[in-house]
Parts: structure tokens; C-alpha cells; sequence
């Protein structure tokens, strides 16, 4: 069975066939190894000029594929743990993200920034993050999030060989041994085609739906499971919105889901203050008339510890975000 | 030195058979996480940590277990916090990667701790005359910029900080040769601090290299470097090593347990065996008896005034 | 007169007086230069130990500050524009942030990073953003913004002598040539106490405000002569709330307003995307229960321009302001 | 040399009578916000860039004028972008400190130009073999770690880069003693890569030096870097200058365009200099009649998938 990250693994393929301009970075990505998640595995003994390891200096490399990307090639560098952006930091938010409208237009910055995020694992306080949000809202940056509910090497085609801006995309560690997701008996899904496509997932054949779940990446696995409780022991009957683009906010098909259903429950996993729902909540209140509810599910606003127990109580977990939905129901 | 070749096998054979006991019990799902262990390196945390002082810091990196261990830390603690317990080091917040306790302070970023034990180390120049920082960091890390941010303050400000590179040859699954360009040692001296570089695996040798080093750091002569070229028996992690087998083979003739025993008496050796063995049995034994950490005990990330 | 930057130097050097704990690092900060924007001016002279210039290494100074604090000094570290805080982001949200916490509670990081932030100055696109809400939200940090509500030098005091935690201070350059401000005749002030103080500013013998005016920093002098313009021009009453902390969030005195007015519009100098107004928004809907109108006005969603006509063009001012909140009153 | 002494005066000419005229006009506001200028500092742009070819790269920094117009851009361009208007050379989004045209880029960020350039030698070696990137920096700018990331790399993979540190003997305000440790050329040495150090403000040397260098890195033999003793005349923006007159007074007597002026005819000496005014003036009043930036040309940050 081919899982999520052989498609991954495929899209990258992909693009080193198709382009001699895509070259890919990284720490440790040189086979046998292929990454310390093992995504670019089989790359470095086909293409060996353009899959290249590098040292241990996320800001350099960064700064290398922006340096890079402005000379006409289209890098992908890997970022081993998302935890390390910070120190990619100035290179994304003031040299990646500025140099083409700063240079009045007269520059591109293919560059695709590609890490795997998030816990659940127990990798501790400095490798268990989902540091995304600090990175979304920055003016000239895109944002994905790759989720099971889209074609995990379209994302990876479009940004690497489509895409003339700088794309930072984020990868949940846990979906990478998953497959991607089919509606199967019990569920519905359609797309919102684009770019970058969201996706409305909903149980099969259930009455319009009275609650919006807003969800990215790992978060929208959990999602499902909470829209498949609620519905089978709670019949309560929800509606799962995934966007692949977190920033910048086209929000047009949650918008749409939240005329229908009034209410809104994000689920995020990185720690509540200021994470992408946030911005969710801001543009519900400015463009869609009507009152609406809104209600977050988060990790708790402390580091991610390393015990199982621990790490447990501070990361959202299913069961107490059908509890939120059922509060959000009642109000 | 100031431990008889016997007590210097007895620490190293602890941290050997404690991290032994870490490979052999991950498969098991005993632990939760990752961890990197410290096979083979064991004479650098003994020999370096050796001329530590009561008020002396350690500064140490994702592959901590040995230098905690050789600082003198609970081998029971370390196990429960692997372990996930309440009684773990820290509480089991930390994991494998994050261990605090007195002045050993262990990080799971790379690089980004020299800044920290370049801090630490201007605040004993200030508050502890004659104390001193080690500061452990492998050869990978030589790839982060913040380290020669650092090496240039301590250099510029006279800091007592003793920064020791472990060139254990790799970096992860990375051999050296593709990650580093020029000389360690030159990296050091660029910056005006004198590197000293062996190729030893004799924990005598690099207590003796340390301690000249260290009495220079202490005077106030300001900082040093040790390099030590090693290496690691175990996968970076776990199971994860791609290294040809005869050179880990070759490496392994010079396992730092095998150079010192000579120096041993046999019946010692034996006896530490079975007095190290039993202790390590009883830390994990306790470690998993204790209970799982709680989320009741869960403090906010902010203090009062938060 | 002594202005704004007088009372910052004042502060500054009341807590090198009080604690010899205390010290200050930065790029420049010596006598005669006394920083970039002059803020340490004297103190290096007087206290010759006691504050250090650094070399041009934003992530080494401040990681080095972390070093310090753990060990129980109190350093004050400045960096030169806020605009080079993404330098110095691993050092804030991996290691300050989290090291309290993540070590059992057993250390503690009493470190202030300090700078200045802002533009309307045309220093161009490196050295004129408004970055702190890439900052907000981190578990572990504080961020405070300073205003000429609140006696800078008081907050300076609470963040470098009696707070424990990592605190990044954001001066917005503005601010310095000011004095803080008293109601006088026109306005009228009520601080929510605390160890960061809330400012409330109306107009004097006004009648209810149905407006709230949420904002920080050099904002909240835009947003006076918004709130003064719309009352004297339009008879349109609001009230400013004014916070001195922007994370953690601690929205209090901002809901009490909202729950008079019903009207939010937050006033943020960043550009748009997920800036801390959008928590307001979203603790908005999930603390008050009767319906809310939320609007912002904020910069364009680009970087800030050089030049005087394009950067005024990109960043907020009065008059749009005034319209935007024209806008709210008729919905 | 490629140009004759009189083409290098005339060069270095055009920068100081430029840079003058900025800080003449500066008090008077027709600009806004900030600039950094090149005063004393002419013979390094102009004698490194005599050794420009076609399809090389300049990657520069905060103090960008001198070697923007050495590169070959436009005086009346520049001129406009410092005034912010729609003609300016990034139509006025960039100011004095960003600065974007054909095969150059500024930025104002210290040391994040250095991995830019890198991985644009990284391009030249893939895309355009014997092409070379020139990346200038200051002494201070040594103190960034990315600078050190990028050393490594650009010597590990042998691109095709010359380093040229631009050492004035200050950064902004502070003396170099205060800032850096050990050597700058041991500096570079330490990642492998040759470093020249030389203390000079004669374009001659300088061109001779850079064409040494330049033709190593054009054949493939991998990053140089020159590093040149050098002092800016003015102050570090606009009036806040801390330094000893005297010492400014010593370095002005070795004034790059008076080393020169001996190898120049004196009448040619007069003709560049009404030649040079005159360019000048018509260049500022040129921008100053041009019209401001237009709001109404902003385009969006992200391009057409946004
Ligand atoms: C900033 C950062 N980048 C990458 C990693 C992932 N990582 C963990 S250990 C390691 C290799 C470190 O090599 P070295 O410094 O030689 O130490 P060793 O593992 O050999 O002891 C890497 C890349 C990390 N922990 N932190
Ligand atoms: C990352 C960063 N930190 C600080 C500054 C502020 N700054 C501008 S120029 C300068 C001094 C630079 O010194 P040097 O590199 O020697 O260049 P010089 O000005 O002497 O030409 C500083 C600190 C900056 N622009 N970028
Ligand atoms: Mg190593
Ligand atoms: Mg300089």
C-alpha cells in the first residue's frame, strides 16, 4: 500500500524528472537514509547532482534556496524537525518573503520550504511543535499544510514547479505512514478546486449540517473522527473544512459552510493564543453578517512535554473536543 | 588525575551499560520518544567532567545521557525521566533531549545552547571567580552559525567557558567530509581561543589535555577548546545506522572500556561489572515502578505575573 | 520637556542603580553614541560594568542574555530594530520561552529583550515592519508594547527588576520624541491596574461610547485622534482600550468596553493577517455572548515601502480610520 | 588593469561627488528615511568591479551606493530611489538600502546577504560556469553566524564566490577592538577558504589583488576572499559621528582619489571633475522633477497563485 509519504516521495520524484532546475537540500537526505523521516529516500541515487546534503545550518540552507531561487532554479529545501524554523526565520520573513515586491517586481522566489511538524510522538519540548503559526501572516509567504484529503505530490507539483513564490510547507509527522482519505460508505467530500484546494468533508447522506469544523493538516484527521462521533452517538451532524492553504486567507469555502451551519469549531493543535483559527474567527466577524459561534480546540499554552501522560493533557485529543462541540451546541 | 583508573572504568561503565539498557529496552515501548546514546564516548564526559568544581556548569546537547551521568547525576532519575515518571529528572517534561539539574543544563536544539553557556559563563566571571563552563557540542553542530557568534563574545569578553567538540566523524547519518569544510581546530583559533585536537578514546589522556586546559580557563586566561576526535558504537539514535560495520569494527578495537582496563586490576574489574550491572537493573527496576508523570502536577508556562 | 525616550533612559537606569544584577547589552550602546535611537545615552558612562556593546550577532546576544538569566542575573538586551528579531526568534520561542517550564519549574529566565519597531519613519522595507505578532502567542514569553498611556519607566522596572519570565518590550520609534500623555481638558483616562497596566481613554463629558478602539503601542496615539476626530467631526463617541500586555492575552478591561459598545475596531500598524487583534476577535466570540461587530484597520498586506507616498499608501492612517469606523456605525 | 587611471578616478569620482551631494541635500529633506554612504571607501568598488564580467553576480549591503554605481547602474536611478520616486531604481519600494538591478542586489540586513550569494554561486556553478559572485561585507557584518553557515558551504562545495570584507574599522559606532576576536583572515581561512588581506585604499592594488582572485574562482578553484583595511570619511548614516577628527584626518591623507590623482594628467583631473558635477547635478535635478511613487502601481506581494 502506497502511504502518504510515498507520495510525497513521488511528487518530489516528479518534479527532479520534470525540471533540471529543481534541486532538493536538506540534512541527511542522501540515500541510504533518505531524511530523518525518510521522505526523500531513493532521490539522491537518481538524481545526484540535485539532491544534496547539507550541513547542519537551517538558516544557511534557507538563505541558500533563496539565493537560489532568485537565479532562476527552483529549490526545495527540508527543514528536518518544523521546531528549526525559527532559525530560518529572518531568511523566510525577510528575505525570502520581501525581495520580489521590494525590488519593485523585477525578481521571483520559487522556493519551496518543505518540514514535518507537530507531537503525538514524544519527542519532547524542542521537537514536537506546530510553529506554523508564527509564520502565517507574513506578507509575500505562502503557507501549506498538506492533509489526507488532497493528492499529497499535487501540493508538492504545484509549489515546486507552479509556484514563483516562496512556499513554506508544513507535513505532520503522523501522516506520513497514513494513506490518503476516501469517502468510503460513511463519509462525503468535495473539493473546492485551486491552487492550493480545500475540502468539505461531511458524513453520507446526513441532514444539513448545524456545526463547522475547521481543521489543517493532522488536525483534520481528528476532525473527522470528532464529525464521526458526534454524528453516529451524538447525532449531531457536522461539516469538516480543510483548507491546503493557511496563508495567505482565502477563506471563501469556510465562509460558505458557515452561512450554512453558524457555527464554528477549529481545531489546532499548537498551543491556542493567535494560531491560524484566530484569523478565522476575525474575518467570520468582518464578512459574514450574521451571528455566529466560535469555538477553538488547542494545545494548552505550555511547551510540549515528553512524557506520554503528559504530552496527552496538553495536545488536543478527540474525545474533549466532541465534549467542545457539544458545549458549543448547547449555548 | 584526581580518580584512580578503576573509579574512571566504574564511570564510564556506567553510562555504557545504562545506555545498554536504554537500546535494549526501546523496542519494548518502555519509553516514548527518541534518545541518543552515548556508547563509545564515554571517556570524553568521564575525562573532561573529571576536573569539574562544585560551582562549575555543564552545558550539554541531545546526546546527554553520559555527560549527566559523569556530572554525577541520578541514574535512577534519568531512567524515569526516559520513562516518562513523575520522579524523572525533570519531571518528564524534558525527555532524552532536556535534562536540568543543578548546573547541568542539557538541550535538544543544536548550537543554540553555546550562546547559553557563553551567558552562563559571564555570569560566573561576574558572580563566581575561578568557575568555569563546559560546554560539550558534537562536530555537526559546527554548522550553526550562533556557535561562532558565541565563540567570537567569549573570545572578545574573556569567558571562562571550556568548550569540548566530540568529533565522533559523523553528524546523524553524515560523515564529516560532507558537512565540514577547513579545520576544527582553526574554527576555534579564528576567533583567538586555542583548540587543543586528539584523537583519543583514553579517558588519562583527555583528563590530562582537560585539566591543563581547564587550569588556563580558571586563572582567567579565558576560553579554550578540546577536540576530541571519537566515536559512537550505537546508531545515532536508534536503528537507524547506515555506517559500514568494519568501520565501526575498526573503531570499536579502541572502545575506551577496552584502553583503560589494562590499568585495572582484574578483580576490580569484575567487581564493577557486578556493582554497576545491579545498580543500572535496580534504576530502571525503580524507574519503572514509579508512577507515570501527572498532568495534575502541570504548572502554567508563565509565572505569577503572567 | 523630557520626552518619552527620557523616561525609558530613566527607567533603564533606575534599575542599574537598584540591582546589581542588572545589565544592559547591545549592538552600539556606548557613550557618546548611547544606541542607535540613543536610549542607553549616560548609562555606559556611569555604569561602565554594567553595560556592554555587543557585536552585530542578534541570536548570540540574546542567547546569551538567556545564559545569564539562568543564572540569576537580569539582563536587558537591545536589539537595534525589532526588524532583526527573527534573528534571535530560536533563542526567544526555543530556549527563553521554554526552559522555566520545560526544566520542572527549576530555573527561571528573567531576561527583557528591548527594541524599537515601527515605521512612518522610510527607512524601507528591512528596518520599518511591525513584527511582534510573529511573536505572540509563544508559550513561555511575554510581550509587552510600550504607550505614552502608561509611565514607561514603571514598566520597564516590572519587566527588568520584578518579573521572572522572558519579556520582549516593543518600543515603537514614534514614541520616543513624545511625553505620555494626560486627558487634559479634551480626554479622560482609567487605568486597569495590574502588574502591566490597560489604559481606557474617552473623551471628557462624553456621553456612552458605542465604539470600542482597541489598540498598542504608537497606535494608540493614532487611535486618540481617531476617537477625538469622530467625536468633534462626526459625534461619534468610542473609547480606546489601551493594553501594555499583548501576550499572554488578558483581555479583561477590553471586554467590559465591548460588552458596552457591541463595536469593536482594532487599530494594528502590522500588516493584517493573524496580528493580535484577530485573538480579540476570537476571545471576542467565545466571551461575549451578544452578537459583536469587529472591523480592523491595519497595513496592507506587503512590506513596508521606502518611499514617503508608497509607505503612507501601505500603513494605516487617521483618516481611513475615521472612514472604517463611519463604515461600523452604519452596518 | 582593464580601465586606465583615469577611468578609475572618474569612477571613484562619480561615488564621492554623489555621495556628497546626499548628504548636502539630506538636511534639506528631499529624502526620507535613512542612507549609508561610501565616502573614503571608493577604491574598493571600483577597483574590485573593474573585474566584473557579464554574467557575474554583485550581491551588496547597506552601504550599496558606491558599488551600485560601480556596477554600472544609474546615477539618476539611484538618485530617484533615494527620493522615493516612481523612476527610482525599484520604483521607490527599496530606498537607500535595497536596491535591485539586473546581476545586483542590496540588502539591509547584515550578514543575510551572505547565504543569498552563496546560493547564487550555487546557480553560476550549475548554470553558467567561469561566472563569479562578488559578495561584499563589513567587519561588523563578521559578527552574524549566518556568514559563517555560508562559509562552510560555499568552501564544501567549491562555488564560485569571492568574499570581498570591506574592513573600515568600525561598525557604526563601534571600534573594531570592541567587536571582534582573533583574525579576519583566519576567519575565512578556517572554512578553507584563501584569504588576501590587504591594507590599501589604491584602486591599482586593489584591482590587482581582485583580478589575482577573481581569475582562481573563475576556473573552478573555489571561494577567495580579499579583505581590505579601508576607512569611510564620513559618518556612518548622517551626523552621528563619534570618531576622533584626528583620526579621521589621518586616514584623509590617504584618500583613495589623492593615491590616484598622481597617475591621472592634470588636465584630465579637471575635465573629469566638471564632467563628473555636472552628471551629478543633472542627475539630482533630474529626480527631483521626476514624479513621486505612485500607490496606484503597488502590486501585491505574492503574484497571481495568491
Ligand atoms: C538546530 C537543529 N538542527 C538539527 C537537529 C537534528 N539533529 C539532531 S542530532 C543531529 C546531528 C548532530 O551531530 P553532532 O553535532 O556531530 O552530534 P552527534 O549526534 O554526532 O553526537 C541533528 C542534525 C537538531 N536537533 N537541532
Ligand atoms: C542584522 C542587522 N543587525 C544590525 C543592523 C544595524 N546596522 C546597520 S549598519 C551596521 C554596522 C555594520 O558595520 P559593517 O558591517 O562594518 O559595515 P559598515 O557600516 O562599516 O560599512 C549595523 C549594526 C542591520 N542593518 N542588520
Ligand atoms: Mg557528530
Ligand atoms: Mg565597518
Amino acid at each position: 500500500m502506497t502511504t502518504f509519504l510515498d507520495r510525497i516521495n513521488a511528487g518530489l520524484r516528479h518534479c527532479l524528472e520534470k525540471s533540471a532546475d529543481v534541486y532538493l537540500l536538506g540534512e541527511d537526505i542522501l540515500d541510504p537514509y533518505g531524511g530523518a523521516f525518510k521522505v526523500a529516500r531513493g532521490l539522491s541515487t537518481d538524481y545526484p547532482e540535485r539532491v544534496i546534503t547539507t550541513p547542519v545550518s537551517e538558516a544557511g540552507i534557507v538563505g541558500l534556496g533563496v539565493g537560489m531561487a532568485l537565479r532562476g532554479l527552483r529549490p526545495v529545501v527540508e527543514i528536518m524537525f518544523g521546531d528549526f524554523l525559527t532559525l530560518a526565520a529572518d531568511q523566510l520573513i525577510n528575505h525570502a518573503a520581501k525581495f520580489r515586491w521590494m525590488s519593485n517586481d523585477q525578481v521571483r522566489v520559487p522556493l519551496v520550504v518543505r518540514t514535518p511538524m507537530g507531537g503525538y510522538r514524544g519527542y519532547g519540548p524542542t521537537h514536537s511543535q506546530t510553529l506554523e503559526k508564527h509564520f502565517l501572516g507574513a506578507a509575500g509567504l505562502r503557507v501549506l499544510a498538506l492533509n489526507t484529503y488532497v493528492a499529497p505530490e499535487q501540493v508538492l507539483i504545484q509549489a515546486i514547479l507552479e509556484d514563483d513564490d516562496p512556499v513554506l510547507l508544513v507535513e505532520h509527522k503522523l501522516l506520513y505512514p497514513l494513506s490518503t482519505f476516501s469517502p468510503g460508505r460513511e463519509f462525503e467530500m468535495h473539493k473546492v478546486s485551486g491552487a492550493y484546494p480545500w475540502s468539505i468533508v461531511g458524513i453520507a447522506g446526513a441532514p444539513r449540517a448545524d456545526l463547522t469544523l475547521a481543521a489543517y493538516g493532522y488536525m483534520a484527521e481528528i476532525g473527522r473522527e470528532v464529525m464521526h462521533k458526534l454524528a453516529y452517538e451524538k447525532e449531531i451532524f457536522a461539516e469538516l473544512v480543510v483548507p491546503t492553504q493557511l496563508s495567505p486567507f482565502d477563506l471563501e469555502p469556510f465562509y460558505e459552510s458557515v452561512r450554512k451551519t453558524g457555527k464554528i469549531l477549529a481545531i489546532e493543535e499548537g498551543s491556542l493564543n493567535l494560531g491560524w483559527s484566530a484569523e478565522l474567527a476575525a474575518r467570520s466577524l468582518e464578512n459574514i453578517r450574521s451571528n455566529v459561534r466560535f469555538g477553538r480546540a488547542a494545545a494548552r499554552n505550555m511547551p510540549v512535554p515528553a512524557a506520554a501522560t503528559l504530552e496527552q493533557e496538553v495536545l488536543p485529543q478527540v474525545d474533549e473536543i466532541v465534549e467542545l462541540a457539544l458545549g458549543m451546541m448547547e449555548r | 588525575m584526581k580518580s584512580t583508573p578503576a573509579d574512571s572504568y566504574r564511570a564510564m561503565l556506567r553510562i555504557r551499560r545504562f545506555e545498554e539498557k536504554v537500546l535494549e529496552l526501546f523496542p519494548r515501548g518502555l519509553f516514548y520518544g527518541t534518545t541518543h546514546t552515548y556508547i563509545g564516548q564515554e571517556a570524553n564526559a568521564v575525562g573532561v567532567l573529571n576536573w569539574l568544581d562544585k560551582s562549575d556548569i555543564v552545558v550539554s546537547n541531545h546526546r546527554c545521557h553520559g555527560h549527566f551521568l559523569a556530572y554525577g547525576g541520578s541514574m535512577h532519575a534519568l531512567a524515569a525521566e526516559l520513562m516518562g515518571r513523575s520522579t524523572g529528572v525533570c519531571g518528564g517534561r524534558g525527555g532524552s533531549q532536556h535534562i536540568q539539574w543543578r548546573n547541568f543544563y542539557a538541550n535538544g536544539i543544536l548550537g543554540g545552547t553555546i550562546p547559553l553557556a557563553t551567558g552562563m559563563a559571564f555570569a560566573l566571571r561576574e558572580r563566581e571567580p575561578g568557575a568555569v563552563v563546559f560546554a560539550f557540542m558534537g562536530d555537526g553542530t559546527l554548522g550553526e552559525g550562533v556557535v561562532y557568534e558565541s565563540l567570537n563574545m567569549a573570545s572578545l569578553w574573556n569567558l571562562p567557558v571550556l568548550f569540548i567538540c566530540e568529533n565522533n566523524r559523523y553528524a546523524q547519518s553524515t560523515p564529516i567530509a560532507l558537512n565540514l569544510a577547513g579545520d576544527i581546530a582553526a574554527r576555534f583559533g579564528a576567533f583567538g581561543i586555542t583548540a587543543k585536537h586528539i584523537d583519543s578514546t583514553e579517558v588519562q589522556q583527555i583528563g590530562e589535555e582537560t585539566e591543563r586546559l581547564v587550569s588556563h580557563v580558571r586563572k582567567g586566561k579565558g576560553p579554550q577548546a578540546l577536540i576530541i576526535d571519537t566515536y559512537r558504537f550505537a546508531p545515532h539514535s536508534k536503528g537507524d545506522d547506515v555506517r559500514d560495520p568494519d568501520e565501526i569494527a575498526h573503531f570499536q578495537q579502541r572502545d575506551p572500556l577496552i584502553m583503560i582496563r589494562s590499568a585495572v586490576k582484574t578483580g576490580e574489574i569484575d567487581d564493577v561489572e557486578t556493582e554497576v550491572t545491579a545498580e543500572v537493573d535496580a534504576a530502571f527496576e525503580q524507574a519503572q515502578s514509579d508512577p507515570m508523570a501527572t498532568p495534575s502536577d502541570i504548572t502554567p508556562a508563565l509565572g505569577a505575573s503572567a
